[in-house]
């Protein structure tokens, strides 16, 4: 399965590409702007809660979002917290990876 | 397991050549390899030596250098991009007619094949862009 | 020229408005624009600084930026006011949109709805984007 | 390494994908990645091509870029067949939400649903974003 | 009143802030990427000509919408076609000029 | 009408420097003065003369220099961005201990004080940006 890197808020459509064509079990891991989404109560969240809902693993780049003043305890339920070594092992672990720049 | 790293954007403008850096940085130190780090587009900046970062921030192409030479990491920048930006090596400049040189030790230049490279003996390739 | 401009002893008031509507860290442009409007201070403009969409990001409380290795330039915000820059106006729909209210931001702010803040760019003689 | 690769005297051969999900001439990226593809081609590897978002309008028929003093590059997206560059993928919906069809583009491709694309990107040994 | 320029397309969010923010009587101008946004029959051309009614001019930078392969005909009725010297008048004919960048 | 003019990208790499030399072209060849082009951002890097573009694609500092030589224009490269991307005159590459410059012909150094001088003098301050 496939790991997509998501690295843009609001301001882009890159994380609804990515949505769209990111199959079940594959995993999703938002970095540097991207973090914004996997914060609670936002107008994204419904999004991301259906797409873990149809088996789309998600995860955060916890660096990233720190340095954008939210602690992992703001982040929906279900999503992971990783750190770059994390993110070196999502790499490792799925079959390739692509960016949705 | 080998990583190839391709990087998209200038330093500092954008995060893309930080979060490949410490990405490629948490590989090595995790045991991984980096085949390649492929610096295209935009991001054939990061490989000048005349950038004087403000003395309180990082300064990202030394970065690269003590990670590479920590390493032996492999650190190609397009020349095609680097033409077209005015990054050169010294060969570059002499050919071109050029009065100066401006690439930092540690990158090399050449071609694009060497991304294809990467992508073919890499395990993974991992992009970093905008 | 516009009609809000004046003429003092020392030459023309005009009102600059700052526009940012970018998350810092993912690129350089808050932390850029940020110098612009430090150096501006010097000018005595009429100076206006407005957040809208992920520009709102740019004043969140309690930013740790150690584990990304950049400088953490929020506290700048708060310098602001020595600055005499004091108009700082945030877009409420953008607010909203991102779950956040002013008690999560760094600084004292005045939330504006989308009209008050058509209105007050409206009435803008220089208009300055990053 | 994933099990489409084969070994044969000359090598490895893996699956390419290019990504392109930007417009062309308001950033450098669609032929920049056009000229990864074209010294790719040289690899002897299993190339696709992906057209995604704005990513499709670099395949527009009838470009004409005298008005804005760059190179019209589009021809070259007709040249890829001769360097065995054959599979042309876009995305469906990207292409309704813009008004186009095939018919509008300037080689021919092979429109995908949402879900065949997921399936294609999910086959790839290597995707390279620009 | 004002110039508004936007110069990404569907790819941003910044067509969508501009015109929730431009005032009837302002002009918003798309050039560059923000050129496709004129386009008939597109996702957008609701949001264009609710904004046309609403009192806003929209015009296109020419130039910019040929280079991408679209001639002028192409463009939803009301917006106008300008060329550069276009762009420079209406910059002078309006009080400043706001970039969504 | 007096104009100022702020690019905020690279050349190549985003439009913007492009629709910024056309709009300055348009302006003067239509009897408008320009104030002064402030090259602020990645948008330093229009003012290298080490840069090499492809024969049969556009040379955006020529472009330049050519306009500025035409109409006597004001180019101003910032310097704090500058010194943070590589981009030294002479007298900066001494002051830092540099071994090379690459500013070209007609563009000078100088601080962001410029910009906002820009913009209270000139009569429209138009931004391209990305």
């Amino acid at each position: 399965m496939l790991l997509h890197t998501v690295n843009k808020s609001f301001e882009r459509n890159s994380l609804d590409a990515c949505l769209r064509l990111a199959k079940a079990g594959s995993t999703v891991l938002l970095i540097e702007d991207g973090v914004y989404a996997a914060v609670q109560g936002t107008c994204l969240e419904g999004k991301l809660k259906q797409a873990m809902d149809t088996g789309i693993n998600l995860c955060v780049l916890a660096p990233d979002l720190l340095a954008r003043g939210f602690a992992t305890d703001k982040v929906i339920a279900g999503i992971n917290a990783v750190d770059y070594a994390g993110f070196v092992q999502l790499a490792a672990d799925h079959s390739s990876v692509q960016s949705w720049l | 397991m080998k990583f190839g790293i391709q990087i998209n954007e200038g330093p500092y403008q954008h995060q893309a050549s930080d979060t490949a850096y410490q990405f490629t940085k948490a590989a090595l130190e995790n045991g991984h390899k980096v085949y390649r780090v492929f610096f295209y587009h935009d991001a054939v900046n990061n490989a000048t030596r005349l950038a004087v970062p403000p003395q309180d921030d990082r300064n990202i192409t030394k970065n690269w250098q003590a990670l590479a030479k920590e390493y032996n990491l492999d650190m190609v920048v397009c020349i095609a991009a680097a033409q077209r930006r005015g990054l050169l090596d010294e060969n570059e400049a002499k050919r071109q007619g050029k009065d100066a040189s401006n690439i930092a030790e540690g990158f090399r230049i050449s071609g694009l094949g060497q991304l294809i490279e990467a992508g073919i003996q890499s395990d993974r390739l991992v992009v970093f862009g905008d | 020229m516009s009609e809000e401009m004046m003429d003092d002893e020392e030459g023309v008031i005009k009102k600059f408005m700052y526009v940012n509507r970018k998350a810092p860290y993912g690129s350089i442009y808050a932390l850029e624009s940020l110098e612009v409007v430090l150096i501006g201070a010097a000018f005595d403009q009429d100076v206006s600084l407005a957040f809208i969409d992920d520009g709102v990001y740019q004043l969140m409380k309690g930013q740790r930026t150690s584990g990304i290795g950049m400088k953490d330039f929020s506290p700048t915000y708060r310098a602001l006011e020595m600055y005499d820059v004091e108009k700082l106006y945030v877009d409420q729909d953008s607010l909203a949109a991102r779950n956040l209210t002013a008690d999560d931001l760094i600084v004292p702010v005045e939330v504006l709805s989308s009209a008050e803040m058509a209105d007050l760019m409206e009435d803008q003689d220089v208009v300055l984007s990053f």
